[in-house]
């Protein structure tokens, strides 16, 4: 045969397929269910690795190429943003709690994102998806790493980040993100999958990613605002192979279909149980307002879900149990979490506050049928209370879910009176939960929630008082948080009069002008 | 009958991307936001190469679109000529 | 006061660095993008569940390994690889590998080459995309399993780097060859006698549970005497000397990476060994015992490439990795 | 349901009773939520209800300005979702409370902030 043919280049499916598939063997020196032993017992059953693909095709050549583009560009932001002083150029200081929060909540979910699908990325027992899995797990740690370094700036000039990692294990606000991401690391790596691609990031990723960056965009933040951009564009290749997982799932073998239904009940609501942080974050922590959590919910999750699971419904998958649930509580979250934030606003790592009026205003037109009705008064009365010199803060230790971890803040679904309580007895045990979802999430793993240490009881066990008044906030200055420095109220702190004494946000102003 | 969307970088190298959907896609409805340029289309769009190479005058590998890419909504599928979001039902 | 002290605001940092690196770096002073991007990242306490899949364990625990060290970011990456300069210059090296393959392109150098040579190289190198596949599962191993994100990381970026080894093994094999070349290298892998006793150990690896013990097969035992016997005897020199010239430069990636490699996997070795003697112990038992089985495993693959020298040729890169080992300052 | 786990999947639950000085006692004053969550305190199954009105809701709801027009008669309690007709001298262990119980009031006529539950 002559080998001297000139050779046609191979078209991008070809292309990705010769690349990908075909490494793996089945091995014969050592059984394959040691070599994958991680492959059955989560009882999904495939019988044919090769139906499943990557959409985007990736291979590597291409990846490094792109991803290094896109890393040249971000850091020679992050350069000139810090050359520059560019921390003293955003809205307003208050904005500076928003880069807190994505610095305590989501470098180290993406940190704990990465480890899980690195273990799933070992252990899938075919080539393709593996691979996608691995380059997915490389991403996310790309995620949590520019995370760090679009904050790295402002950490030098403002409070509240300097000792992250410390926070993140321990801080009993941050305990539903940790308890999110060790539930993640601890399931198999089917589950995870189905948790962090469909879950978390078909489902949920975009509210963060797109209209509060482009809302962080309207503050002056270029910092992290170009990461958290480019940082979603990896993550849309995760959605599209989070979405083609799950349909492969259910099409290899009918029987996976209700393990698979079981996995998105419980990943969309634990991943539903992040959003509150999310939702404050744009609706209160931004000084320059571009749109509400409900619009953003409307455009980025309710309506795409929706189209998804029309599509999925032929697969026999149902929308998520706590879909309604969820939907119903968009007039409600932001308002129901920064009231609680504000109210432990002595025991966080960050700073809160009281809007200012025209930013009321525009809370009360973005949701007329509750912020006046349930939430502008509790706003009121706090801005009544510090005008008068007393601030008013929460000193009780809160009750908090067994499952997701969050105090017990919410109400029942589409109403603003009554907090949700259920319970469940297990093995002569009370256990409390926020909701039906969280409820039955425990009652199909009771031994694994069991194990959940509740940051208020851990506080109580390791004070042993019986005096809880300060107990929250000596837990938060346990972990090196500045009383008054790192936290509690924002008029008034160092940051405030810092960037005040700065000239900070004068560009802003000027600009609009 | 659903949406479809794809969103971008606000940016010049988006520029091109955008003018290239909206004449391949006539039911196209581009929404600008800061930073953000989000094109929402009923039940499917697609974004042709050829015509991203008329309007930028060069060769262009579609796969270069991910860098200036935010986040989409549909099923993708992607060769060497076109990139399709579209919904099945 | 005048308009321009007005102008003169004085912006002074309040912190060079996050509390938790200064820890590391020996306080408050301006640190690297790596060691923000890496120390402390992995969390070390306080996990809510157990894993399913080894409850035995915490989700992150350092006893899965045996190697005892009091702070697991001792062991640095000299290269200072966080995702974005690493992907930078893996890029950068890809875009000589295209310079590579076009000015093969346009020489025609690989019509130029002899059946021989083709053969040769083919038969080498196909069941090679096999090996690096196992490398890209090992170090994705130790990437999940392994303890702090010093050691976590980098090995993320290595199992990504034996992905493209494996990527770019298979687009010189379509290069130079009909696809049937794939098949024909696998059913070597599989089958032919002479590759048996490497897919052996191979196969051994991936069934191993300490993460540094891994790391030392994989990373330093295996690797350390496949690249230079592969690309350095095989490629280098005896395929040039036959005018393969062009083999030298479509595989151009794998010994540069290996050299750059070869000093973080030493690094991480080294800092091993110096905090404490049973770990030095550990080592040198497991860098012996590895080395060994590689380089018997290498004995008939060296006979593939290079005939009655292979021996010789593998000798002395054994020799050759003895004293790397040696000035990491563990004896064999 | 059990764990679906490689291997035996049992572990101790953190916050059984004998792990804290005192048992837990959830505690919430319905439609007042400037107090967002439930409070945890621990406390003895033998205080008696006079006690836990007259010393620990004050410490806990005190500041609320509505607190101090609470017409104590009228007040509804609940022993988690079980409406119960406390007996001044009676025991929490008395009225049905034990470890990790939730005691919630109900005011009629005090809805929190300008009726807000606030």
């Amino acid at each position: 045969m002559d080998k001297r043919v000139e050779k046609k280049k191979l078209d991008l499916g070809s292309r990705y397929l010769a690349l990908t598939q075909d490494l793996q063997w089945t091995t014969s020196y050592q059984p394959m269910d040691k070599v994958f032993p991680y492959a059955r017992y989560e009882g999904i059953r495939v019988h044919d690795w090769s139906q499943w693909q990557d959409p985007f095709k990736m291979t590597l050549d291409v990846w490094w190429r792109q991803q290094s583009d896109k890393e040249r560009r971000l850091y020679a932001v992050l350069d000139a943003f810090a050359q520059n002083n560019g921390q003293i150029g955003v809205s307003d200081a208050r904005y500076v709690n928003a880069v807190k929060l994505m610095l305590q909540v989501f470098s180290p979910l993406k940190y704990a994102l990465h480890r899980a699908l690195a273990h799933s990325a070992r252990n899938l027992p075919g080539d393709a998806l593996r691979i996608a899995t691995q380059i997915q797990a490389s991403e996310q740690l790309r995620h949590a790493q520019q995370t760090v370094h679009a904050a790295s700036v402002y950490n030098k000039y403002f409070n509240g980040m300097h000792e992250v990692p410390r926070w993140y294990e321990q801080a009993w606000y941050l305990a539903p993100v940790k308890s999110f991401a060790d539930d993640l690391a601890s399931a198999g790596p089917f589950e995870l999958m189905v948790a962090i691609s469909f879950g978390f990031e078909t489902l949920l990723s975009d509210t963060l990613f797109v209209p509060f960056m482009s809302a962080a965009a309207h503050n002056g933040d270029l910092s992290m605002v170009p990461a958290g951009f480019s940082s979603q564009s990896d993550t849309t290749r995760h959605k599209q192979a989070g979405i083609t997982l799950v349909k492969f799932l259910l099409q290899q073998d009918s029987l996976n279909i209700a393990t698979v239904q079981r996995w998105v009940d419980k990943w969309f609501w634990r991943s539903f149980r992040l959003m509150p942080m999310v939702a404050m974050l744009q609706d209160y922590m931004v000084p320059k307002r571009v749109g509400s959590w409900k619009e953003s919910w409307d455009t980025y999750v309710e309506a795409p879900v929706e189209a998804l699971f029309a599509e999925l419904a032929a697969y026999g998958l149902k929308k998520p149990a706590g879909w309604q649930a969820a939907c119903a509580a968009k007039d409600h979250l932001s308002h129901q979490a920064w009231n609680a934030f504000y109210g432990y606003g002595h025991a966080l790592a960050f700073h809160t506050w009281v809007p200012g009026n025209d930013e009321l205003e525009w809370l009360d037109r973005k949701y007329p049928n509750s912020f006046d009705r349930w939430y502008r008064p509790r706003l009121s009365y706090y801005a009544q209370c510090e005008a008068a010199g007393k601030r008013f803060h929460n000193h009780a230790l809160p009750m908090q879910c067994q499952v997701c971890q969050q105090p017990m803040i919410f109400t029942e679904p589409g109403d603003g009176r009554w907090i949700a309580y259920r319970e469940t007895q297990h093995e002569d045990e009370s256990f409390h939960f926020c909701s039906d979802q969280c409820q039955t999430i425990f009652a199909n793993e009771p031994d694994k929630y069991v194990q959940a240490q509740l940051a208020s009881h851990a506080i109580l066990q390791t004070s042993g008082s019986e005096t809880t008044e300060n107990a929250l906030q000596a837990s938060i200055a346990d972990l090196g948080v500045v009383i008054g420095r790192d936290n509690g109220e924002f008029h008034g702190s160092e940051d405030d009069t810092n960037f005040t004494l700065w000239g900070g946000g004068q560009d802003m102003k000027e600009a609009q002008l | 009958m659903s949406n479809v969307f794809i969103a971008f970088q606000a940016n010049e190298e988006s520029r091109p991307l955008v003018d290239a959907i909206v004449a391949d896609n006539p039911e196209a409805q581009v929404v600008y936001s800061p930073g953000l340029v989000k094109i929402d289309a009923p039940n499917r769009l697609v974004v042709k190469r050829e015509t991203i190479e008329e309007i930028i005058g060069r060769k262009y590998d579609l796969q270069e679109l991910q860098i200036n890419l935010v986040t989409l909504s549909g099923n993708l599928d992607e060769d060497d000529d076109e990139f399709v979001l579209s919904w099945k039902h | 006061m005048s308009s321009i002290d007005l102008q003169t605001k004085e912006i002074k940092p309040a912190r060079n660095t996050f509390t938790h690196v200064a820890r590391h770096i020996g306080g408050d002073k301006p640190a690297s993008r790596y060691q923000e991007a890496t120390i402390g990242l992995q969390p070390t306490q306080n996990f809510h569940y157990r894993p399913t899949w080894d409850p035995a364990h915490e989700i992150f625990d350092a006893s899965r390994s045996a190697i005892k060290l009091a702070d697991w970011y001792v062991l640095k990456d000299p290269r200072q690889y966080y995702y974005a300069n690493w992907t930078i210059t893996r890029a950068r090296q890809h875009e000589a590998v295209e310079a590579n393959y076009s000015f093969v392109d346009s020489r025609g150098l690989l019509s130029r080459m002899t059946d021989e040579v083709r053969e040769s190289a083919c038969k080498v190198l196909m069941p090679l995309r096999h090996v690096a596949w196992a490398g890209n599962m090992n170090n994705t191993y130790i990437c999940a399993y392994g303890y702090g994100t010093a050691i976590t990381a980098p090995c993320n970026f290595h199992a990504m780097d034996h992905l493209g080894i494996a990527q770019y093994l298979t687009r010189f094999g379509l290069a130079v060859d009909d696809p049937g070349v794939l098949d024909a290298g696998k059913n070597d892998w599989l089958n032919d006698p002479r590759w048996q006793v490497l897919r052996r150990l191979v196969e051994d690896t991936l069934v191993m549970k300490d993460p540094m013990e891994m790391f030392v097969a994989q990373n330093l035992a295996l690797d350390g005497l496949l690249y230079p016997l592969i690309y350095g005897s095989f490629v280098d020199e005896h395929l040039t000397l036959k005018g393969g010239t062009a083999v030298a430069m479509l595989t151009s990636f794998m010994p540069e990476w290996h050299d750059e490699c070869a000093r973080w996997v030493d690094a991480v070795v080294k800092a091993c060994a110096a905090e404490s003697d049973e770990n030095k112990q550990l080592m040198t038992t497991w860098i012996q015992a590895w080395a060994d089985r590689a380089q018997a495993a290498l004995a008939p693959v060296a006979e593939i490439a290079l005939g009655e020298h292979g021996q010789e040729a593998l000798a002395e890169v054994r020799t050759t990795f003895n004293a790397r080992i040696a000035k990491i300052g563990i004896t064999l | 349901m059990s764990v679906t786990a490689i291997g035996a999947y049992t572990h101790e639950p953190h916050d059984t009773a004998d792990r804290f000085t005192a048992p837990l006692l959830y505690v919430a004053w319905d439609e007042h939520m400037i107090f967002a969550a439930p409070a945890v305190v621990p406390l003895s199954m033998h205080t008696i209800m006079a006690d836990v009105q007259s010393k620990v809701l004050p410490k806990l709801y005190g500041a609320h300005p509505e607190f101090e027009r609470i017409q104590w008669s009228q007040v509804q309690w609940f022993c988690g979702d079980r409406m119960f007709t406390p007996k001044p001298k009676g025991t929490l262990a008395e009225h049905g409370f034990g470890h990790k119980s939730v005691l919630r009031f109900r005011t009629p006529g005090l809805e929190g902030l300008r009726g807000s539950c606030g």
